[in-house]
């Protein structure tokens, strides 16, 4: 006696597939979901206390990063200006905008601005400011074209994978140390020749020692 | 697969000539009626309520454990440092062991042409396949950080990392999932035609359609049973290195290190033939209890018992010839460690468990000798479990007492299972009971359609 | 494959289906799960704590305490939860809670998302020139103040919060060595059960409210001119502290100023005017002496800078292949300890015996009228001893050194001060100057007159400034009950202790991280004492106490101080010479000059002590660990093994294997110490080379009111002290319970089992076969691998330990916990052999068990170059590093702890538990060094060469393009090492030290037979015994199997 | 006793004569007679594999062997692969002072590997082949053909055999001794 109708051999065998190429394209959702912008944070621009514009501090006007980020060049943390070095000049010009109302506030108060942090490594990294930036990596190398972003966000994913990319073969992205803090460098001669000079010039360790594991992990 | 002809079925010499596979009497049509009815029977024997009711608590059990484990760390076990490893890893290598003796049955003895292997393979299979879950539980839950235990596999991650190809515990992984993998392919090959029957006997629609998904639509023609038998020898032809190879991997966990009463190149052989002794061991203590509440005596003859018997005090024989190279080779090798440790384990603080261990796995099998013993089901019985007992001591003695003294005095210590370490145990003990009586109840446990060859119907008379 | 693996994932394991989402997932590239405890990472954690400051008068770096006091850790700390610090690790509390919580949404598989919180950046307002966030720590000199002498310190602050601790290398007493309680000083620091608010008869009170009282209290004094006023305080070093005390006896001449050190000095002291007829400090110079004779004298674990004395003897430790220059120690000790461990000859006497012994030597040495008396029958072998010893104490005629112990009686004191005249080593190995503490004065008799004062109704005000006399006066003195007759008892101290709650005034007293003062060493030389941070719990300092009682109530500690040395540093540029003392942190000049004294005639002997037939002695002996008590609750040093019991969180009472015998007595056995009618109730620990017939007990244990850890740890010693016998009694009677107390000892076996791990030959087989370390064993030679060996074109850093220097003092030890965040776990764990430290002293006996040999052995991760733990590691956790480190990746770790059972030295710590949070409150997760990973539960962790330093002085050596310099990295056990015994280096410079001592050819790999290559290599011991007496030969103990005890 | 009783109401077209033996040997007769008068596309329907119907029924050998075989080729070059990529070119790191590449400790991932897609090929191969899984099919609607699982043995010639002939085949079949032959349709 027959118990199942025609069909159900189509049935079973679309059904039978199906399932391989479903949990195969499940798995690679959940990688790509992983190195996604939703997971990194890459590209989405932050909310602010205060409507700090970097296209126009660092871009318009041109300020170069170490008057705000002074530590950059000597301690693995790049600093964010206190309130004080806001009020440098705007105890002069816009003295009186209400939008830097909230820096008045914290300079007479005492209390200090909170701002959302953009750039997160992940934990357990211990990346250092001064030596990259002493070995020729620019600014604009990991955090993009800032004098160009109103508000700030964060250009790369910030993932082991990438920070390895680097690390792998830094003559694709060594610049001259003049050229480290300025935005938008199109090297003269080409990437690659200029990058392994410079690698030899500044000394770089070998690929074994940037790609150790205590290089950045304690 | 074989079509048994008087003259050509290899009949071991000695008394067994007279105890056939299978008693008399028996047709195509009540071998199959006799086996599919216990699946398809409507009133479930009480026993089994019984039986399942308790390994079903003993699983909660273990599941409280695990939650228990989870939320505070593998500190609520005995484990420390120098012993690294405890309960879990000892009970991974005892279960892993204990499922090996299903996949050898079916692929070795019927590359071997060993018909008696028919009536017990489909539990036998079974059974590995539930003593493989509980095994692969344990290496899971004995990391620091169980849900990372993916780690272990090879995937894309944005870490730019892989496994360290060179550790044992990656091949244990490869190992323990191609075996498990492999066993249910079998095992499910195995039942496909069963399934066909089933369908056809059952008389409720859902069961017929689920047997009947589950047949795949086998309907027993020629063409598919001649790619079928070939399926199979193949599959069989694969499992006999698969098994030998996977014991062989768990016991480089311990030949690779150097520890001291770990790092010996005797392992391996001894570790496959002590898995197949234990597999065995577990074979006897479930078939017989089973052929007395199912009433199989018939199916499982003593002519299984007695020949599961012999395998038995081979493999034993084999393991003990381990231990002895084991204690010679302490000696033999001259470094102070290796000595002190094979005499730590025979004067040492756990020389109770090592006389134990010799005792269970050497001096009882013995009595197999006697075919008194041999043909003897309770007596049987009593060996296996102390076979099945004796084995778990053989893995305590190996892992802990290699490691609570190894090199340095200064870093000696004790190790002692917690309630937690023995809860855990015990509950993977109830969950592979309830799988098993899940399996008796609802797939036919013994192989219908290759109990049907074995009857004298089956016999084609050619005319000359 | 993983179609295999899923396979058995979803069809075959139940097991594995009944935990959903559990393998699917791409990995987090942290640490899951988020653990609600820390919202934010522990590493980024501090810098936005740090970042947290917004005080204009942020200006000095201990102020930025007062900006974290809006946070929530801050608060967390001020209210903590009792929990927080729960003993029981099994104990299910809140954090536990909440850590459940972060398990299950692991299992959930909510882990999977790496999204991190978004955190907040705190900048400051007006940033403080010297604070870069992120930078260097700063570094502060200042010095910690232990018996009346003071070690200076150079303290590291990041960002406010004193971290470390490293001895001043101008310092005299420290010349850049640190000792376990300075180390440990600043877990003291952040110690949450510290006393937090003023209280009157246990109600809190403002400052002003006891000024008030202060006052009316002098005031009435001043009519009986202070007769009615006493003064109670530990020996002062202090010269601020002794000019206040001063001016407040000018003003009320009746008052009385009694000092109390329950592990004081007296006996020295009396000695000394037995021998000189004033109080006078010997300071020896064991770098000049040839031989050295301790009486019960443990000079390398205790007494006045110990850590000069270690540097000093171990510089004479030093050998050449010609074997010259080793310096001879013979000890005659009853306790076993650190120094008759590195003894030469070490003769087991009594206590009690040690001063015939004394007089012995002395008649051989020939002070004839010592010896006429008291010397009672002795031994052959003892005899033999003498003899030997006097005749090489002649040969080495003021190259020779004879100290005696702080617990031996000013007569053996006295006899020393003899013989070294007599041998015309004054002058020489031994000078003798003014004492450091500011009045020297005969305690016991002081303090016993305080006693009967009080009693009689006599005293109407005591001002207890530090200390615990309730708990640690003579029993005899019944000082607690007495000082109920007091009118107004005021105690200023760390805890709510045993006296506080006999007071009705409490003043929480700033510990010496929070607070100015100053200080005196060893030799005189004084330091002023500068404050880290604003006191944590709003404590006061002694000067500020004193200073109530003054005119000017409300003067500060600080101007205090400043306004002793404004004369001293001359007024014109004080400001300047000011700021030098601070920056050196000693005062140029203050160091006393040496005085010329001549040692009377030796006094004839007090009338014997009754003889030990009447039963065993029992000697009393300051905690090794936790001191007087006052450490009682210092997690650190409760862990911290004692130096040859390898005992932690308790002391015992410590016998020889032949009394025990006697007794019948087994480890762990409870007995009850009967001697002077008191009894006390104590667990019996057995060591070999203990004195018979002779029971040592550590006092400072069995604390009532110590805090979490302290309370009820151990049992309290000082119930049986009594003043007639405060170092040695006699006449003590033991008598077993029945019951037995649990020990945690942290190494069980001291059995080398004839291995060789510690290689040490006698100094004249050395030089007969310098290579010895070598022949010992057949180990590959660097050809035979089969392995390729990996080229080093960068640095290659090494360790290497000289096993003749190292005197085993657990500074070390101790250094590296504070350095590298390592948890306490508590005794439960430790008896569970989970105990955390990453460097371990092992030690051996060899030799006779009566009167052993011991080999002691510092044990880091060894760093193999082919390294055991990484080969079996399934997920590239621990990989070896292109400089040679074995590097441990905790956040790659999943904790299979496969590596620590193929590690053959056994030196990987695993956290079974969350320990980084089990036993820290908030306030001492401000103790953590931000350059070190906290680790999580589960995750396998061990000694690193103090990577995070490396890579400090990397980068600063890349940034300025300049190479390394040899010493400029140093880990922080070697930093820390008194014995210098450790040398930490790049073996890729063939000029470096470590390069250089692995050429000597006393140097040998642990293990090498292994072929695991350790970067951490060991130069052999080599003894030099007297050719005259009976060459102690190394001899092994037979091989064991016994069961341990004391492992659960 | 053959019956030809046909309902013409019933319009499906028919896919072949159905045949009920009882036992394994008048199967075998009856294959091997189908066989020898020209009979090709038929098939026989047994409780358990008989390989004296190979031969009878003219079955070709199949090809399944090599299908495994290529599997554990691609298995072992699979495995041996990945490994030595990612030790040595992806990401090289020094374990323990061993070889960047050090095959002896790859040889058990690769064996594993090899045997799981040999056996893997091996069971779907066979699947595919026998185009499992086939729920429904025409055989089913044969009368009692649920006892093929049982104790009966059925032979089918189907239609699209060129020799078939309603009449000629059941009438043959008969002669060969079948019980009951029934006509099955699509």
């Amino acid at each position: 006696m027959q118990i199942f109708h025609r069909s159900t051999n189509t049935i079973s065998r679309v059904s039978l597939f199906g399932a391989v190429f479903f949990i195969g394209i499940l798995l690679w959702l959940f990688y790509d979901l992983e190195a996604s912008p939703w997971t990194t944070q890459q590209n989405v621009a932050r909310n602010q206390p205060l409507q700090f514009s970097h296209a126009h501090h660092a871009g318009a006007i041109g300020i170069d990063c170490r008057y705000c980020h002074t530590s950059v060049e000597k301690a693995a943390f790049a600093g964010i200006p206190p309130t004080k070095t806001c009020m440098n000049c705007h105890s002069q010009i816009w003295a009186q905008s209400p939008y830097l109302e909230p820096v008045r506030a914290s300079y007479r108060t005492g209390e200090s601005l909170q701002w959302n942090r953009v750039h997160d490594l992940p934990d357990f990294v211990y990346f250092n400011h001064a030596i990259h930036v002493n070995k020729g990596v620019g600014c604009e190398t990991c955090h993009g074209r800032v004098d160009q972003m109103p508000l700030m966000w964060q250009a790369a994913p910030l993932q082991m994978a990438w920070c390895l990319e680097c690390h792998r073969n830094p003559e694709k992205y060594l610049r001259p140390k003049d050229k480290v803090f300025t935005m938008g460098f199109l090297p003269a001669e080409d990437q690659l020749t200029m990058g392994r000079r410079l690698r030899k010039e500044y000394g770089l360790r070998s690929e074994a020692l940037l790609t150790t594991c205590s290089t950045c992990h304690r | 697969m074989k079509k048994p002809k008087p003259d050509l079925v290899p009949i071991p010499p000695g008394q067994d000539r007279r105890v056939p596979v299978i008693e008399p009497g028996y047709t195509f049509a009540s071998v199959t009626d006799k086996i599919g009815q216990i699946v398809l029977t409507r009133r479930t024997p009480v026993f089994w309520f019984f039986g399942f009711g308790i390994s079903f608590l003993l699983m909660m059990a273990l599941l409280a454990s695990i939650g228990m484990l989870l939320f505070r760390g593998v500190g609520i076990w005995g484990v420390n440092i120098p012993i690294g490893w405890g309960f879990a890893i000892i009970n991974f290598v005892w279960w892993i062991g204990i499922g090996h003796a299903g996949t050898l049955i079916s692929a070795i003895l019927l590359l071997l042409r060993q018909e008696w292997r028919t009536s017990i393979n489909r539990f036998a299979e079974a059974m590995t396949l539930f003593a493989v879950a509980c095994a692969g539980l344990f290496p899971v839950l004995h990391m620091g950080r169980p849900w990372l235990a993916y780690w272990l596999l090879p995937y894309p991650n944005t870490m730019a990392l892989w496994p360290q190809w060179r550790s044992p515990l990656v091949w244990d992984v490869f190992a323990v999932s191609t075996y498990a993998t492999v066993s249910a392919l079998f095992w499910y090959v195995g039942l496909i035609p069963d399934f066909a029957t089933l369908r056809d006997r059952a008389r409720r629609k859902g069961f017929q359609i689920v047997y009947g998904m589950l047949s795949l639509g086998w309907r027993g023609s020629a063409q598919h049973w001649h790619r079928y038998e070939t399926a199979y020898l193949l599959l069989a032809g694969l499992a006999t290195p698969l098994v030998i190879s996977v014991h062989t991997v768990v016991s480089f966990d311990f030949t690779v290190a150097i520890t001291p009463g770990w790092h010996s190149t005797i392992f391996p052989p001894y570790f496959v033939a002590g898995a197949i002794y234990a597999g065995f061991a577990m074979v006897l203590t479930l078939s017989i209890p089973l052929r007395k509440l199912y009433g199989l005596e018939d199916f499982i003859t003593l002519r299984h018992l007695q020949n599961m018997g012999k395998i038995m005090l081979a493999t034993g024989l084999i393991v003990g010839y381990g231990y002895m190279v084991e204690a010679f080779m302490g000696w033999y090798s001259g470094s102070p460690g290796e000595l002190y440790v094979t005499l730590n384990r025979m004067l040492g603080p756990y020389a109770k468990a090592y006389w134990a261990l010799i005792l269970c796995n050497i001096v009882t099998p013995q009595t197999l000798w006697f075919r008194k013993v041999r043909s003897t089901p309770w007596i049987l019985f009593l060996v296996a479990m102390v076979v099945n007992v004796g084995m778990w001591l053989e893995r305590f003695v190996i892992v802990v007492t290699s490691l609570h003294r190894d090199f340095l005095p200064s870093s000696w210590g004790m190790y002692h299972g917690t309630f937690w370490d023995w809860a855990t145990f015990i509950g993977t003990i109830g969950l592979f009971l309830s799988l098993l009586f899940l399996f008796l109840r609802f797939l036919p446990m013994i192989s219908i359609f290759e109990m049907r060859t074995l009857v004298p119907e089956a016999e084609v008379r050619e005319e000359p | 494959m993983s179609d295999g693996a899923r396979e058995t994932g979803n069809g075959e394991k139940p097991g594995t289906q009944s935990r959903p989402g559990l393998p699917v997932y791409p990995p987090p590239a942290a640490m899951p799960p988020p653990d609600p405890l820390e919202p934010q990472p522990e590493v980024l954690d501090f810098r936005a704590l740090a970042l947290r400051r917004a005080d204009e008068r942020g200006g000095r770096p201990w102020r930025s305490l007062e900006e974290l006091a809006n946070t929530p850790e801050f608060s967390a700390m001020l209210h903590r939860d009792e929990n927080a610090v729960a003993l029981d690790p099994s104990g299910v509390d809140r954090r536990d809670l909440f850590k459940y919580l972060g398990a299950s949404f692991a299992l959930a598989g909510l882990t999977a998302c790496t999204r991190q919180p978004t955190e907040k950046i705190v900048p400051y307002v007006r940033q403080p020139e010297e604070i870069i966030p992120g930078g260097h720590p700063l570094t502060y000199a200042t010095a910690m103040t232990l018996g009346g002498t003071a070690t200076g310190l150079l303290i590291e602050s990041h960002q406010g919060r004193p971290t470390k601790a490293e001895g001043n290398p101008l310092h005299p007493a420290s010349l850049g060595a640190s000792d376990v309680f300075s180390q440990a000083s600043l877990y003291g620091l952040y110690d949450p059960d510290r006393s937090q608010t003023l209280l009157y008869l246990e109600e809190i009170r403002p400052w002003p409210a006891f000024l008030g009282a202060i006052h009316a209290a002098i005031e009435a004094e001043r009519a009986g001119r202070g007769a009615g006023l006493r003064l109670l305080t530990e020996t002062v070093c202090s010269p601020t502290l002794a000019r206040q005390i001063q001016e407040l006896l000018k003003a009320l001449p009746e008052a009385k100023w009694v000092q109390w050190e329950p592990a004081g000095r007296h006996n020295a002291r009396e000695g000394a005017r037995l021998a000189f007829g004033e109080y006078v400090e010997a300071i020896p110079h064991f770098d000049r002496a040839d031989v050295i004779v301790s009486l019960d004298a443990d000079f390398l674990s205790s007494g006045p800078a110990f850590l000069r004395a270690t540097r000093d003897f171990s510089s004479r430790r030093r050998v050449g292949a010609d074997g010259a220059g080793l310096n001879r120690l013979y000890a005659v000790e009853s306790t076993p300890a650190n120094t008759g461990a590195k003894a030469d000859h070490r003769l087991p006497l009594r206590a009690g015996e040690v001063e015939g012994f004394a007089r012995q030597l002395a008649a051989a040495v020939g002070l004839g009228e010592a010896g006429a008396a008291g010397v009672g029958p002795s031994a052959p072998e003892r005899v033999k001893f003498v003899a030997a010893l006097a005749e090489d104490l002649a040969k080495h005629r003021g190259r020779s050194l004879i100290v005696a112990g702080d617990g031996q009686p000013p007569a053996v004191h006295a006899l020393a001060h003899a013989m070294n005249a007599a041998l015309g080593n004054v002058g020489a190995t031994v000078e003798f100057a003014a004492p450091p503490e500011a009045q020297p004065s005969d305690q016991l008799a002081d303090l016993s007159a305080l006693a009967s004062d009080m009693d009689a109704g006599r005293v109407r005000t005591l001002l207890i400034l530090g200390g615990n006399p309730v708990f640690t006066a003579p029993a005899d003195f019944r000082f607690g009950e007495r000082l109920q007759k007091v009118g107004l008892r005021i105690h200023l101290s760390p805890h709510v202790d045993e006296t506080s709650v006999a007071c009705h005034w409490h003043i929480p007293e700033a510990h010496f991280l929070e607070s100015w003062s100053d200080a005196r060493a060893f030799d005189g030389t004084a330091s002023i004492v500068q404050p880290l941070i604003a006191p944590l719990y709003g404590g006061r300092s002694a000067h500020e106490v004193l200073a109530a009682t003054s005119t000017e109530p409300e003067r500060s500690g600080y101007d205090v101080v400043r306004d002793t040395w404004r004369p001293f540093l001359g007024g014109a540029d004080f400001e300047a010479a000011w700021r030098r003392a601070l920056h050196d942190g000693v005062i140029p000049g203050t160091a006393s000059v040496s005085k010329n004294v001549t040692a009377r005639a030796v006094p004839a002997p007090a009338p014997a002590a009754p003889p030990a037939s009447g039963g065993l002695e029992v000697i009393f002996r300051p905690d090794p660990m936790i001191h007087d008590g006052r450490f009682a609750n210092n997690g650190w040093l409760q862990e911290l093994p004692k130096p040859l019991t390898k005992l932690t969180w308790d002391n015992a009472a410590i016998v020889s294997p032949a009394t025990a015998g006697r007794h019948s007595l087994a480890k762990e056995d409870v007995v009850r110490l009967t001697v002077g009618g008191r009894s006390v109730d104590a667990a019996v620990w057995i060591e070999p080379g203990h004195a018979d017939d002779s029971v040592t007990v550590h006092f400072g244990y069995g604390r009532t009111r110590a805090g979490k850890f302290g309370t009820g740890a151990g049992f309290n010693a000082y119930a049986i002290r009594a003043s007639g016998a405060l170092w040695i009694a006699a006449g003590g009677q033991i008598v077993k319970t029945g019951a037995t107390h649990p020990l945690a000892c942290t190494q069980m076996h001291q059995n080398m089992e004839g291995r060789d791990i510690v290689r040490a030959a006698n100094v004249a087989d050395f030089v007969r076969d310098p290579q010895f370390a070598h022949r010992l064993t057949k180990s590959p030679e660097d050809g035979e691998t089969m392995y390729p060996t990996y080229p080093s074109d960068t640095h290659a850093w090494a360790m290497a330990i000289d096993l003749n220097q190292c005197v085993g003092c657990n500074a070390c030890v101790v250094a590296c916990q504070a350095e590298n965040n390592i948890p306490v776990v508590g005794k439960d764990q430790v008896r569970r052999g989970r105990e955390m430290h990453w460097l371990r002293i092992d030690h051996y006996y060899g030799g006779e068990p009566a009167n052993p040999q011991h080999y002691l052995q510092p044990v880091p991760c060894m760093h193999c170059e082919k390294a055991p733990c990484e080969l079996v590691c399934p997920v590239e956790a621990t990989v070896h590093s292109a400089e040679g480190l074995n590097d441990m990746v905790y956040n790659r770790c999943v904790g299979t702890r496969y590596c620590s059972n193929n590690c053959p030295y056994k030196v990987r710590r695993f956290n079974f538990y969350h320990y980084s949070t089990q036993f820290r409150a908030p306030s001492l997760q401000m103790l953590t060094n931000p350059d070190v990973t906290v680790r999580w539960r589960g995750v396998m962790e061990k000694c690193t060469y103090c990577v995070q330093r490396i890579n400090r002085v990397k980068i600063d050596s890349e940034i300025g393009n300049r190479t390394i310099r040899d010493g400029e990295i140093t880990t922080a056990c070697a930093q820390a090492c008194p014995a210098n015994a450790i040398v930490f280096g790049d073996l890729s410079d063939p000029a470096s030290r470590v390069a250089q001592m692995r050429k000597d050819p006393r140097t040998y790999a642990l293990l090498e037979e292994l072929g695991t290559r350790p970067r951490t290599t060991y130069l052999a011991q080599v003894r030099n015994p007297n050719p005259a007496l009976p060459e102690p030969v190394r001899r092994d103990w037979p091989t064991s199997f016994r069961e341990e005890t004391g492992q659960l | 006793m053959t019956d030809f009783e046909r309902h013409p109401d019933e319009g499906r077209p028919l896919y072949g004569l159905m045949a009920e033996f009882e036992s394994p040997t008048e199967l075998l007769a009856a294959a091997r007679g189908a066989y020898e008068s020209g009979y090709r596309k038929m098939d026989a329907y047994t409780p358990y594999p008989m390989h004296e119907l190979t031969e009878a029924l003219g079955i070709k050998p199949t090809k399944l062997p090599w299908l495994v075989l290529a599997g554990g080729i691609l298995g072992c070059c699979s495995a041996l692969f990945m490994m030595w990529f990612s030790a040595t070119i992806h990401y090289p790191l020094n374990v323990g002072g061993r070889p960047l590449a050090s095959w002896p400790m790859f040889i058990p991932i690769t064996f594993e590997v090899t045997v799981l897609f040999a056996s893997l090929a091996a069971v779907f191969g066979m699947l595919g082949m026998n185009g499992l899984p086939m729920p429904y099919h025409p055989v089913f609607n044969a009368p009692r053909f649920a006892l093929a699982s049982r104790d009966r043995f059925f032979l089918c010639i189907e239609v699209a055999d060129p020799n078939f002939a309603l009449e000629k085949t059941s009438l043959f079949l008969a002669n060969q001794g079948a019980r009951v032959v029934s006509e099955v349709e699509e």
